[in-house]
């Protein structure tokens, strides 16, 4: 099934979706089994998993930092993409293969998307890689049926979401704010008339991410958007209380 | 350059789409400038009377004879105020930044150089300032971060990944996209995602077309070979563009052979086997990469060209075989630069005295009718930590010790 | 100057009977390079090809903003090659010593900045050279020392007296005296034996004969005044003598307050009390001398003005009045220099901040449509030791401490 | 009685005389009286007495330093011109002073003229000062009687010698050589015809100095100039041995 339409099925019984993130490799494969175990037992619905990469441009200090010491243990994007696999195949949700365009375009990006395929992996977030940049990544991702997720931002026009959504499948990625992954947002009145813009621009499921910390930050945006991407913060608890720390977080979230 | 930024099939602008609109409003503020004639003459007039342009073209009678070949120039780009050819780079920048009304700017910095003239060119238009910089290069440029300071701007160390210059121009791009609104980043070479090649290349065309003048009045006609370093490749693009629609004058760029290209610790890109095509830092050139795309460690005793990616412009011109490549390790900079100390009295910086490695070995291929241009692209003194070092200088070692356990005290 | 080589009572030439004749040769060497319009024209062709003349007169902007007075404009010696004013009289002198036939150079050198001028003059025409340099200036000086070593140059340094500038310029004497056929002293102000003071100040008077061109051009009259520093007096007279004949323009000279004049230390010689008409160093001038006519010990933050006597072309303008003379402390010294970082991006020397001091005190109190002019002679990065000290700046020092101790293992 | 004539009638019994010379107050005036009465006894002609400079441009590192010294044990120049009267007195031997211009300057030329002559000092060295440099002091010198003393160099021509001669009483110094004091020189062919030229130039009789040292030297100038000059020797001869050392070496010379 595409992700879209997975999306859509889950919203029928939820208010709000809850996706989360993890670094591949960081600090091991294995925790990352035991955290993905915890999160889709509590409930998530779906999981960006992040490909290292070497210059993170966009990401903030945390991930950053886990992208390094992933890397630092050896990591590769063969081991990223038969975890994928291993993950789509263990559980009932969709997962996505967040990265820099690099890993793609090094792959290869007709390998790697029919890679991902046969992973299973419903869709790519690739946030350095505008659609005029990705003309053939683009067709591929139509071909193969994985859904290239793109993101909105604050400073986007009207006339950018309109574009961006002609190019986008699965959801539509909106950042809360200015700046890397890793730090708090705010849901003001601004975000507010943003998120309503974001919503005009598309018929696609719209997912909120950046700063979303906890119960009350995913209320907030509960009714407004449709999935809560929760980052760094997954990252952050387990190193400091291990990953049975994230059962628990994640269900309170909701 | 085509529409969406690339020269062939390099280049491009790979950003993150919050920084879409701001690029937006650059590259139109850049097309305005670039087709306003004002413009320009304003920039010729701030760089006449803020730095000394046009720099001089030197003939270097001593290192000529001592070769016995090609009339050797060397184009003086160490002359202009704060020490090299960056300052052009920004002074430029600066010019499009107040048009932008921009108040502020942040830099990536490698040598300290660009970090400099762009604290400099921040004072000057009173624009609030943060520079980044690699800890590593930090350490060895250490008075470069003092002057930057005290010149108003904030220095960032920048403690990821190898803490070079490619760490500090992702850390000033997550600076950017945080106060994209405020802020303009302000590129230190013609790298980066478009229109930063095209434009950084532009400001430095000034260097290309006072040396194409220059050396018609000197030497009569066009030179044989022109010689640059190449780290991001600013300067190599700067004077390159004087001679690029003659192709009677091979252009040759020189790139950072550190210990040696095949002990694989080096910075060459465009010559040599370990690069490969990749995208990163928001645009797509050769980069020194792994299989996997993740970007290797890379090393030269010359900061500014200790660098993984390399001007999509050069990349091009290097395919097109316009530009030839090759490089120069560290031990051929040292006496490079020793030679042209004692024999001309001009200390080029490491990263400039790449080029007259390669100068040096063709020099005397060539005849006297023939001349060649070297790029000076920065002037040495101010890497005397680094120089000094290299050298294994036994009484600075004496200086620096005596001078620590002052302080220590 | 009269034949005996005085202005008004001062100058003249109180040498050794030794070097009787080479100071005849010197004097119509200089005589006749001085009537030879190509010689001027050499001069000017290396000066504008090897150094980057002329060198900008720049518009402080944002200090004149700041100040709210005159329009505060900055004559740009920094620019020069090897970053002061020094080039334009060693380039000079070396075209002389060429004339001479003369093999070998030998100078003194204070803040260090001669005498790299010099060791880069030498290397340049190819002549073994030496410089004298105090002991206690040696260590205020450090990377001076190592670039005038690899310029090829050997430097001596000397332990006797206040181990500073005047013993320098003693031991130079006794070299020359010994080497008297082969080898020239390029003294390195406008100071010492005629033709000494009249031949510096004639290379100098570049500087003066641009600014005035440059003024009237970037202002559209002459300056209502004009600064400059004062150690022994040479970028002061080569400013000077582009508005000499213009009375309308006050000419204003800058020595070292040191500490402050009341507390002695300083080097004030034509302002302050302290100093009084002697003759030493073979020449008359207002000396710091006790009144037994030995030399006293001088201070100055800035090496380069810490000097016992001054320009005898100087005292004369100072006792006909057309030059004034002013003083500023070495905290003042720091406070202009800070500002001038921070509000323009340019780093003056410590020795030229001594005339922004001054200028600084006196913009506020003349009107929009008056000019100044600074004389910047040299640039302040090569300071790095002495004005990263002086601002006492934590991590400088404690990038020392790690250098040294790295070094010490 | 005039320098000259002294010097001459010395020269009726000697092949050649010797002058010597000591730095004031260095390393005492105590230690200058003895080392005088040594020389005096042991049949020195004539003695230069240097008050200190601080910046003695002619001479070389043992003189520089016996300055220096001399000056930070606080010798003034009244001290020197009451001690020159003072040896003046007790030995019948012609002194000089010799010392850098600036001090004659600083104490008034005329002043200083008239307390040498009240001290009965003989002559004056300043080797720094050029006939042409000094018109009023080489007036006040024929005025007080004090011979001015000229320095004949190696690079000296003809006509400056002929010029310096006129100028010059008492006698004429011969530098043996170029440089500083207190290295050595070599008496050979050059110098004999530089010493024939010197001769030429002047009837005043001609001392020699510059390097100076033993029996040696000074036998090779016997018979060609009429004056030796022994400079730094003594000083070190002090500084090693004591002042007792100076008389056997003196004694020596001739
Ligand atoms: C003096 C100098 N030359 C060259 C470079 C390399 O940069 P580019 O290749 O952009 O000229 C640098 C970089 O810092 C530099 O400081
Ligand atoms: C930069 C600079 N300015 C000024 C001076 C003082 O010399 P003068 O008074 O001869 O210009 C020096 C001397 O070293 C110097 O280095």
């Amino acid at each position: 099934m595409l992700l879209e339409k997975i999306l859509r099925n889950r919203l029928e019984q939820k208010k709000i979706l809850l996706m989360t993130h993890i670094v591949l490799g960081y600090p091991s494969f294995a925790t990352n089994r035991q955290v993905i175990a915890q999160m889709v037992d509590n409930g998530v619905d779906c999981i960006e998993m992040q490909i290292p990469f070497s210059e993170p441009m966009a990401d903030g200090p945390v991930i950053l930092k886990a992208n390094q010491d992933s890397l630092a243990l050896g990591t590769t994007v063969a081991d990223c993409m038969a975890f994928g696999a291993e993950m789509s195949r263990l559980h009932d949700i969709p997962f996505l293969f967040m990265t820099y365009y690099n890993i793609i375009f090094k792959y290869g990006e007709e390998r790697f998307f029919r890679d991902c395929l046969s992973a299973g992996v419903k869709g790519l977030i690739i946030p350095d890689l505008p659609p005029e940049m990705g003309e053939a990544f683009f067709q591929l991702a139509t071909q193969f049926q994985v859904a290239p997720i793109l993101i909105f931002a604050p400073t986007s026009t009207d006339e950018r979401m309109a574009k961006l959504n002609n190019s986008a499948a699965g959801f539509i990625y909106c950042a809360a704010r200015r700046g890397v992954t890793g730090k708090k947002s705010e849901f003001d009145d601004d975000f507010n008339a943003y998120l309503a813009r974001c919503r005009a621009a598309t018929s696609l499921p719209i997912a909120v991410g950046f700063g979303i910390r906890n119960h009350n930050d995913v209320a907030a945006i509960t009714g407004k958007a449709d999935m809560a991407v929760i980052g760094s913060e997954t990252i952050r608890l387990v190193e400091e209380q291990g990953a049975e720390a994230v059962g628990p977080f994640i269900k309170g979230l909701r | 350059m085509n529409k969406d930024g690339f020269f062939g099939k390099w280049g491009g602008a790979f950003i993150p789409e919050i920084l879409h609109e701001t690029f937006e409003q650059l590259k139109s503020s850049f097309k305005e400038a670039k087709e306003d004639p004002d413009f320009w003459q304003q920039y010729l007039d701030i760089m006449s009377t803020y730095s000394c342009r046009p720099t001089p073209l030197t003939f270097a009678e001593n290192l000529t004879r001592h070769f016995g070949g090609a009339k050797i120039y060397i184009k003086r780009e160490d002359l202009n105020h704060t020490g090299a050819h960056k300052a052009n780079n920004v002074m430029g920048q600066g010019l499009l930044v107040k048009r932008m009304g921009k108040k502020r700017v942040i830099a990536e910095t490698g040598a300290g150089q660009h970090g400099v003239a762009t604290a400099t060119m921040a004072a000057k238009f009173g624009l609030e300032c943060t520079i980044y910089m690699g800890e590593v290069d930090m350490l060895r440029q250490r008075p470069n971060v003092f002057w930057m300071e005290k010149m108003g701007a904030t220095v960032v160390p920048v403690k990821d990944g190898s803490k070079t210059l490619k760490d500090a121009i992702n850390e000033a791009f997550r600076d950017w996209v945080t106060n994209v609104d405020s802020t303009h980043y302000v590129l230190g070479t013609a790298c980066g995602p478009a229109p930063f090649p095209e434009m950084v290349s532009w400001f430095q065309s000034i260097i290309g077309t006072e040396a194409q003048q220059q050396i018609l009045a000197q030497h009569g006609k066009p030179p044989a070979r022109v010689y640059a370093c190449v780290g991001g490749g600013s300067n190599a693009m700067g004077i390159f563009q004087g001679f690029l629609d003659n192709n009677a004058v091979e252009l040759v760029g020189v790139e950072a052979g550190g210990k040696g290209i095949a002990t694989g610790h080096h910075a060459a890109r465009l010559c040599g086997v370990d690069a490969s095509p990749g995208v990163a830092q928001g645009y797509k050139t050769m980069f020194l990469q792994n299989d996997d795309g993740q970007m290797l460690e890379t090393h030269s005793v010359a900061a500014g060209l200790d660098y993984v990616g390399v001007s999509p412009i050069l990349a091009d011109l290097a395919e097109k075989k316009r530009v030839r490549f090759a490089s120069a390790t560290d031990d051929e900079v040292m006496q490079a630069l020793d030679l042209t100390m004692r024999m001309e009295g001009i200390i080029p910086a490491l990263e400039s005295a790449h080029g007259f490695v390669q100068a040096f070995k063709e020099a005397p291929l060539l005849g006297p009718d023939d001349a060649i241009i070297i790029n000076q692209s920065g002037r040495g003194d101010k890497d005397i930590f680094t120089i000094a070092h290299a050298f294994n200088d036994p009484s600075w070692k004496e200086f620096i010790i005596a001078r620590g356990k002052e302080y220590d005290k």
